[in-house]
């Protein structure tokens, strides 16, 4: 089955990628100035005890086999400890983990619900008023930085009209405008792909073939033509998707939605070594699926894309 | 008999940003049902124009100015959206030039067949799949592929694909826009030969457009040579292959190899097409014409029966007197 | 054979969109045992009986970990000190008031020091809480030496004795000046629940203990919870109306107003209190929320590298420094009116050491003075490195006007934002020539300031005055109060002689807590504390 | 595509049109900010301290866009914060994408063992998270403009990596490649005359639509006091500072917000014009 040896041979790049960013993150958070042991102690601590501190942290082996320690138990299943929750940091990463992934989520089904419809038909009414407010639509989404967008979207709905709450992890409520936040964004981004994407795959021979088949014209642009324009969207979305399950710092600073972005930045603020270096591996294991889930989407939407 | 398929003075130009060109300028032909007209001139004499005009699918850019295209009488060009979905696929169905573009990529060969029955002939998806599977044996390709892929077939048995999705529905009318030109040789024949027994199984009128004179000879019954979006000579093909009167008809029957004749060298239009963007005054084909007259250059040149089976746009003829 | 995968993978994508649905909808996604994630505020409240018997209270800054004798920060202790007491409890002006003990006496010498705990207490868990208790919970301290309470308060304690049932005596290796105090911040245990639990008893948040409040569930970066301890043994004196109790950690300022507005939330308590410019928001709001205005002993300063070599080894050009910016200026525009300027050394009005009379000439603005002092001591115009910690309140606006003050009278300073890892490295090396932070005077006491900072030097500052050591010295051994005053003169006044540090301006704190909720304690050091937080309808206008 | 149809089209396409003017507009006052504006961006007056937009009603010399908490004016900080910003963007997106389309062609050309461990480097450089590079790296070398830089230009070299490649993937295989490869054309030819130039257009429109998006991420890093630092004007340190004041002083806040979007706007505009103006494909 070439499908299965497809799978295997991704899973082995996966794993070489992984080794890769296990790597880099083990070496970067350590060059970063700052000593994780002092953090944890107050400032006043007297020399013995920060050693004292860092032997309980592991942190007076060699480096090389504070790696090979980490390494092990990431083997075995366990990601090491938080300095500072004092707790495994499977525990602290998927006690966060769902908020963002109902953020991602949510951003996903804004960008779906209202980025492609809008693409789809400006690719189709090219030239008329629908296509030009599309354009605009996705313009000022693409140039709209999300701290820009965020102090927008809280001072209209949370100060100025008062209807969401502007902060905090809640019910439904809380979730509308850092999803709105995130989401704006990238819809814009897929109404641009599937205009473009439309007006390329109108212009192909086998739409005017369909056509002169008799098939309605519904039916010739949502089925036939936009399958076609599909494979881009799919790539740029779902990478985005990846992208997100890290999480977005700035967004979930300004809206407090203790989400992974949040953690990471403290966790790095805290100099939390094993935190940081488990995060970055499950978010690289995350995208990594997601990455290997889009190719099998593009290879099930066109034949042309071989599982090579 | 009354006419099945009849255009008259059709005049449409295509408006691109460089400039405007004038594709078919006041053509007409007629045809009868059952009958197999050859539509046959250069590059760029309007003939994929004229098939696009008959279904109503001129791209962005073309414009019909005048003239009209009556199917059954009813002309096409004023028919509403439904109307000319039902017809389109169902009475007069078309096939492409290009077998690897004309197939859509994404969709299986049996999809793309199947959605003609599913829509026209309302039949079961389980339905239109053992219809798609007959229809792919009658174009000779095994009936277990029909749920492979375009990219999984060769351009002439996506050719044969294409040619099975037209004749789905049994049309009236079938509109074969140079279907061999991109295959070989080998393929053209095996094509050919099956063009020739769905003709005669299903008695459909054929619309063959080539600029191949020998797919012609052996397809159809009546021929119409277009140069610059006009005919220029209609007839039977014996008549036209036996006595080329119009010059231009010579020319392209001159420039045909003839096993018996032992020429060295085949004689060959001079010049170029016509430019669709500037084309000349008067008679289009004067600056390539050796017995260009006077009243060529200044007047265009109307139809003149040379007999009843043989029409020629050509002051030559003015008098009558049929060399 | 592509139709079956086909199948496979459309049902693998709709079970991943059902799952994440599943966790989108809010409901509770069993994500780990202890921190229900997701789980909306307002269902929990709706299900646990009428909306006013809970109490909302919102911090700045959020829990990390539920380890009694390891919290860094004023929530968290907050937070704990609602479930498990300390011994006694003070007003963090040196008067000290009994909880778990009821008497307690100090031996000549300082070296003991003995407590006489009530008779008939007992835990949430229905646990009887004896000496045995408090020996358990500082003999867990004095075994990991890392923990910060044992750094910051118990160097010197060197055994626990259990005397009898009620009776408990600490012995130490040198008398602690600060001792009382110390008692007031570390939290007893039951020994029994430690002896099942272990370190599990708050790594899984089990917490039991003898407080007021039961903890209930904390989920980080959201909320923490507790529930009110029907069987409080000191149900006499403290029976708060309030059944729920949640603490919410709001980084984010104006949203914690604007929570507050809508009266999702009943106090903010900011850690670093409310900004000056965010106070107008509470306009309209007089008659339901009471802006309180507290002087606390949160103070700016500066410290230098008085390294030889360095810039700042000279003594005059550390006057010019001080003199070349206008204190009052940048306190009341960035902070706020009644900002306490600095006339001196460390102490203020309401700590000891103060004088009066202390007017320190360096202390002053006098821009021209201190350029005459830059010509004099032929400053060569490099570029000086004016380090200022990122988590320092106003800290970057501070740092700007005081290095835009000093290029004026010639002095080149730069200021650098530092993150608080690399600012703390940085500052342990010694690599920088002035840096701006925070410290607070907690219960008056300057000695803990005065003995790291300057004496065992621990940022490298390389200040040496022999006379300044002796003092401080002498200090951390009298326990007599007044004869501590009269040494932490003296320290002022070299102080404001060598300025190896100078001090800015203590500045207020704004918090904003609606009428009617009583009862949360607010000292001047910054600390507070909400074990006896309650509802009065009288109050509310 | 000759001359005279691409200036053609370059009339016709408005939205090429108002990028270009918004852009020019931007970029002239900015270059033009010593004369425009009489303060210094950095020099902070207590007294005057978060004033209200006084618009023109000063002319040129009030406070057009008010002040901010440490009385500079934000009209001024406007500007030289965009030469900053716009500076910042040119450099880091030209060197990414040469770097990257380097990158790209000799992945996708070269295929196989190349290009798998290109692409896997792209994929861990993607991995990581901006803001976890940025951090360790500034706290590093210390958060100067050129670190900046080099951080941003790290971070965006995988997208035109990824780019170059898979277009130079469906180009390599094209008809007329083989044919000149079958003339016995070098591997350097090939890429440079026959590859390059067809892989050019999609490169030209990511790169302006590169320029947008990298003066956003600079904003967000100054948000996150990463990028520039004070006193030194940046868009996203001044977002970032007027955040607190959004409430009750909003202008602090939206003078950057509104200046950012204008030229990130005008970049789109100018490339989605471009993408117009190159479509082999356009009738």
């Amino acid at each position: 089955m070439y499908f299965l040896r497809f799978v295997g041979k991704r899973i082995l790049q996966t794993v070489i990628v992984l080794f890769f960013v296990s790597v880099i993150a083990f070496a970067l958070i350590r060059i970063a100035p700052g000593n994780p042991a002092t953090l944890l102690l107050p400032d006043n601590a007297t020399e013995e005890q920060i050693q004292e501190k860092e032997a309980e942290l592991g942190l007076d082996k060699p480096v090389v086999i504070q790696y090979l320690n980490y390494m092990g138990g990431v083997l075995r299943g366990d990601l090491g400890t938080s300095y500072n929750y004092q707790q495994p940091v499977t525990k602290v990463f998927f006690s966060r983990f769902p908020n963002t992934l109902r953020l991602t989520v949510a951003m996903m089904l804004i960008c779906l619900a209202c980025g492609i419809p809008l693409g789809i038909i400006a690719g189709i009414k090219q030239g008329t008023v629908i296509d030009f407010v599309a354009m605009i639509f996705a313009l000022l989404g693409q140039s709209m930085s999300n701290v820009w967008l965020a102090v927008l979207n809280i001072y209209i709905f949370a100060v100025w009209l008062g209807w969401l709450p502007s902060v905090g992890v809640g019910g439904m409520e809380y979730l509308i405008l850092p999803a709105l936040t995130l989401g704006y964004p990238l819809s814009a981004t897929t109404c641009r792909l599937g205009r473009s994407g439309m007006i390329d795959v109108l212009r192909e021979d086998y739409i005017t073939c369909t056509k002169a088949k008799g098939i309605p014209d519904y039916l010739v642009y949502c089925k036939y033509a936009f399958k076609n324009a599909l494979i881009p969207i799919v790539t740029v979305v779902g990478s985005q998707f990846g992208l997100f399950l890290g999480g977005s710092v700035v967004v979930e600073t300004i809206f407090s939605w203790s989400g992974i972005g949040q953690l990471l930045n403290q966790a790095i603020g805290n100099r939390d070594y094993e935190l940081v270096q488990s995060s970055l591996l499950l978010i690289a294991c995350m995208c990594a699926v997601v990455y290997l889930l889009i190719d099998i989407i593009n290879a099930l939407i066109d034949p042309r894309i071989t599982l090579d | 008999m009354e006419n099945l398929l009849e255009i008259k003075n059709l005049r449409v130009v295509y408006k691109t940003e460089r400039a405007t060109g004038q594709a078919l300028n006041g053509m007409s032909i007629t045809l009868k049902p059952g009958e197999s007209l050859g539509l046959v001139g250069e590059a760029g004499a309007g003939k994929t124009t004229t098939a696009l005009s008959i279904l109503n699918l001129l791209p962005r850019a073309g414009h019909i100015l005048e003239g009209e295209v009556l199917f059954h009488g009813k002309n096409v060009l004023k028919m509403s959206k439904k109307e000319l979905q039902n017809m389109r696929g169902h009475q007069i169905s078309m096939i492409f030039q290009n077998p690897l573009t004309s197939l859509n990529p994404v969709f299986t060969v049996g999809e793309q067949i199947e959605m003609v029955l599913r829509h026209h002939l309302h039949m079961k998806p389980k339905q239109a799949e053992e219809r798609a599977k007959e229809l792919l044996e009658s174009v000779g390709i095994p009936a277990y592929r029909l749920h492979e892929y375009p990219v999984q077939f060769s351009g002439g048995m996506r050719q044969r694909v294409g040619i099975a999705a037209g004749i789905a529905c049994n049309p009236e009318l079938l509109i074969a826009d140079e279907p061999t030109t991109a295959l070989d040789v080998t393929i053209q024949a095996q094509i050919l030969e099956l063009m020739k027994l769905l003709q005669e199984q299903h008695k459909t009128s054929l619309l063959m457009i080539t600029h191949n004179l020998g797919i012609i000879s052996e397809l159809c019954e009546n021929v119409a040579v277009m140069y610059a979006g006009r005919v220029i000579e209609y007839g039977s093909v014996e008549e036209v292959f036996a006595h080329p009167s119009h010059p231009y008809t010579r020319g392209l029957l001159g420039a045909l190899p003839d096993m018996e004749k032992n020429q060295e060298r085949l004689t060959s239009i001079p010049g170029t097409v016509a430019d669709a963007q500037n084309l000349p005054e008067g008679c289009r084909f004067h600056p390539r014409c050796e017995h260009c007259m006077e009243q060529c250059r200044s007047k265009q040149p109307y139809p003149i029966a040379l007999n009843h089976r043989h029409m020629v746009e050509c002051f030559m003829y003015e008098g009558g007197d049929g060399q | 054979m592509k139709k079956r995968i086909r199948q496979l993978i459309c049902s693998v994508l709709v079970l991943m969109l059902v799952l994440s649905c599943a966790g989108c909808g809010g409901n509770d996604s069993a994500a780990d045992t202890t921190a229900a994630a997701g789980g909306t505020q307002a269902e929990e409240a709706a299900q646990a009986g009428s909306d006013d018997k809970i109490i909302n209270v919102a911090t700045s800054e959020s829990i990390v970990k539920c380890d009694p004798h390891d919290q860094q920060g004023w929530p968290g202790r907050a937070g704990v000190a609602m479930v498990m007491e300390p011994l006694i409890t003070t007003d963090h002006e040196g008067n000290f008031f009994p909880l778990l003990a009821e008497s307690w006496d100090i031996a000549e010498d300082g070296l003991e020091i003995t407590f006489h705990l009530y008779d008939g207490i007992y835990a949430s868990n229905g646990e009887v809480f004896n000496a045995d208790d408090v020996v358990a919970t500082y003999n867990r301290i004095l075994s990991d030496n890392t923990l910060n309470t044992t750094v910051n308060y118990w160097s010197r304690l060197d055994t626990v004795e259990k005397v009898d049932d009620l009776t408990v005596a600490f012995h130490f290796t040198e008398p602690e000046a600060c001792a009382m105090d110390y008692f007031t911040a570390t939290f007893c245990f039951p020994d029994e629940a430690y002896a099942e639990y272990g370190d599990r008893l708050w790594l899984d948040q089990i917490m039991i203990g003898t407080g007021p409040w039961v903890w209930d569930e904390w989920v980080d970066g959201q909320y923490l919870h507790l529930t009110k301890n029907q069987d409080y043994w000191k149900k006499d004196e403290y029976d708060p109306y309030y059944e729920e109790f949640y603490m919410r950690f709001l980084t984010e300022e104006s949203s914690a107003i604007a929570a507050q507005l809508a009266g999702d939330i009943d106090a903010y308590i900011s850690v670093g209190g409310i900004s000056k410019d965010s106070v107008g928001l509470y306009e309209g709001t007089e008659d339901t929320t009471e802006i309180i205005e507290m002087k606390t002993s949160l103070f700016h300063f500066i410290g230098f590298q008085c390294e030889e070599g360095r810039v700042f080894h000279d003594m005059n050009l550390r006057r010019a420094f001080s003199m070349a910016f206008d204190r009052e200026a940048i306190g009341t525009s960035l902070i706020g009116d009644n900002i306490e300027v600095s006339k001196g050394g460390l102490s203020f009005s309401f700590t000891l050491g103060y004088d009066e009379n202390m007017d320190s000439p360096y202390y002053h603005y006098n821009p021209e003075e201190a350029a005459r002092l830059v010509e004099e001591s032929g400053y060569d115009g490099s570029e000086i490195n004016f380090l200022i910690g990122s988590n320092v309140p106003y800290g970057e606006n501070i740092g700007l006007l005081i290095a835009e003050y000093c290029q004026a009278i010639g002095l080149n300073v730069n200021t650098e934002i530092a993150e608080i890892a690399s600012f703390q490295d940085r500052r342990k090396a010694g690599d920088y020539d002035c840096y701006l932070t925070t410290d607070g005077v907690n219960y008056g006491e300057i000695y803990n300031y005065m003995k790291t900072r300057l004496v065992s030097d621990i940022h490298q500052s390389h200040y040496v005055n022999d006379t300044f050591t002796q003092l401080v010295e002498e200090s951390g051994h009298t326990l007599d109060i007044e004869m501590r005053d009269e040494l932490y003169r003296q320290c002022n006044e070299i102080l404001a002689e060598d300025v190896p540090h100078i001090n800015l301006f203590c500045s207020p704190k704004i918090y904003a807590i609606n009428y009617g909720v009583t009862g949360i304690q607010l000292f001047p050091d910054g600390d507070f504390n909400f074990s006896r937080i309650d509802y009065d309808a009288s109050a509310v206008k | 595509m000759d001359k005279k149809i691409i200036l053609r089209r370059i009339r016709h396409s408005r939205f090429m049109i108002v990028g270009a003017v918004v852009l020019v507009f931007i970029l002239a006052l900015s270059l033009l900010a010593p004369v425009v504006c009489q303060f210094d961006p950095e020099a902070s007056s207590i007294a005057e301290r978060l004033l209200p937009p006084e618009w023109l009603s000063h002319g040129m010399a009030g406070h057009i866009l008010g002040t901010d908490e440490l009385g500079r004016d934000v009209f001024t900080r406007l500007l030289y914060g965009a030469r900053i910003s716009i500076m910042i963007a040119v450099a880091v997106c030209c060197s990414a994408a040469v770097l990257g389309t380097a990158l790209g062609l000799t992945a996708g050309y070269f295929g196989k063992k190349v290009d798998m461990v290109i692409m896997r480097a792209m994929e861990v450089i993607q991995a990581i998270p901006d803001i976890v590079l940025a951090i360790c790296v500034l706290s590093l070398l210390g958060p100067s403009t050129l670190n900046l830089i080099i951080v941003l230009l790290i971070g965006r070299t995988p997208m035109f990596c990824r780019l170059a490649r898979n277009n130079t993937l469906v180009y390599r295989n094209a008809e007329f490649v083989k044919a000149s490869r079958s003339m016995g054309a070098g591997r350097a030819h090939i890429i440079f005359t026959q590859i390059l130039p067809n892989i050019t257009t999609p490169l030209i429109v990511q790169l302006s639509q590169a320029f947008g998006s990298n003066i956003m991420i600079e904003s967000s890093l100054s948000f996150l006091g990463l990028g520039i630092q004070q006193p030194q004007p940046s868009w996203g340190n001044m977002i970032a500072a007027g955040r607190k004041f959004l409430a009750t002083d909003p202008w602090v806040c939206f003078a950057p917000g509104v200046a950012l979007m204008l030229i990130v706007l005008a970049f789109n505009f100018l490339g989605d014009g471009l993408r117009d103006v190159l479509d082999p494909k356009r009738t």
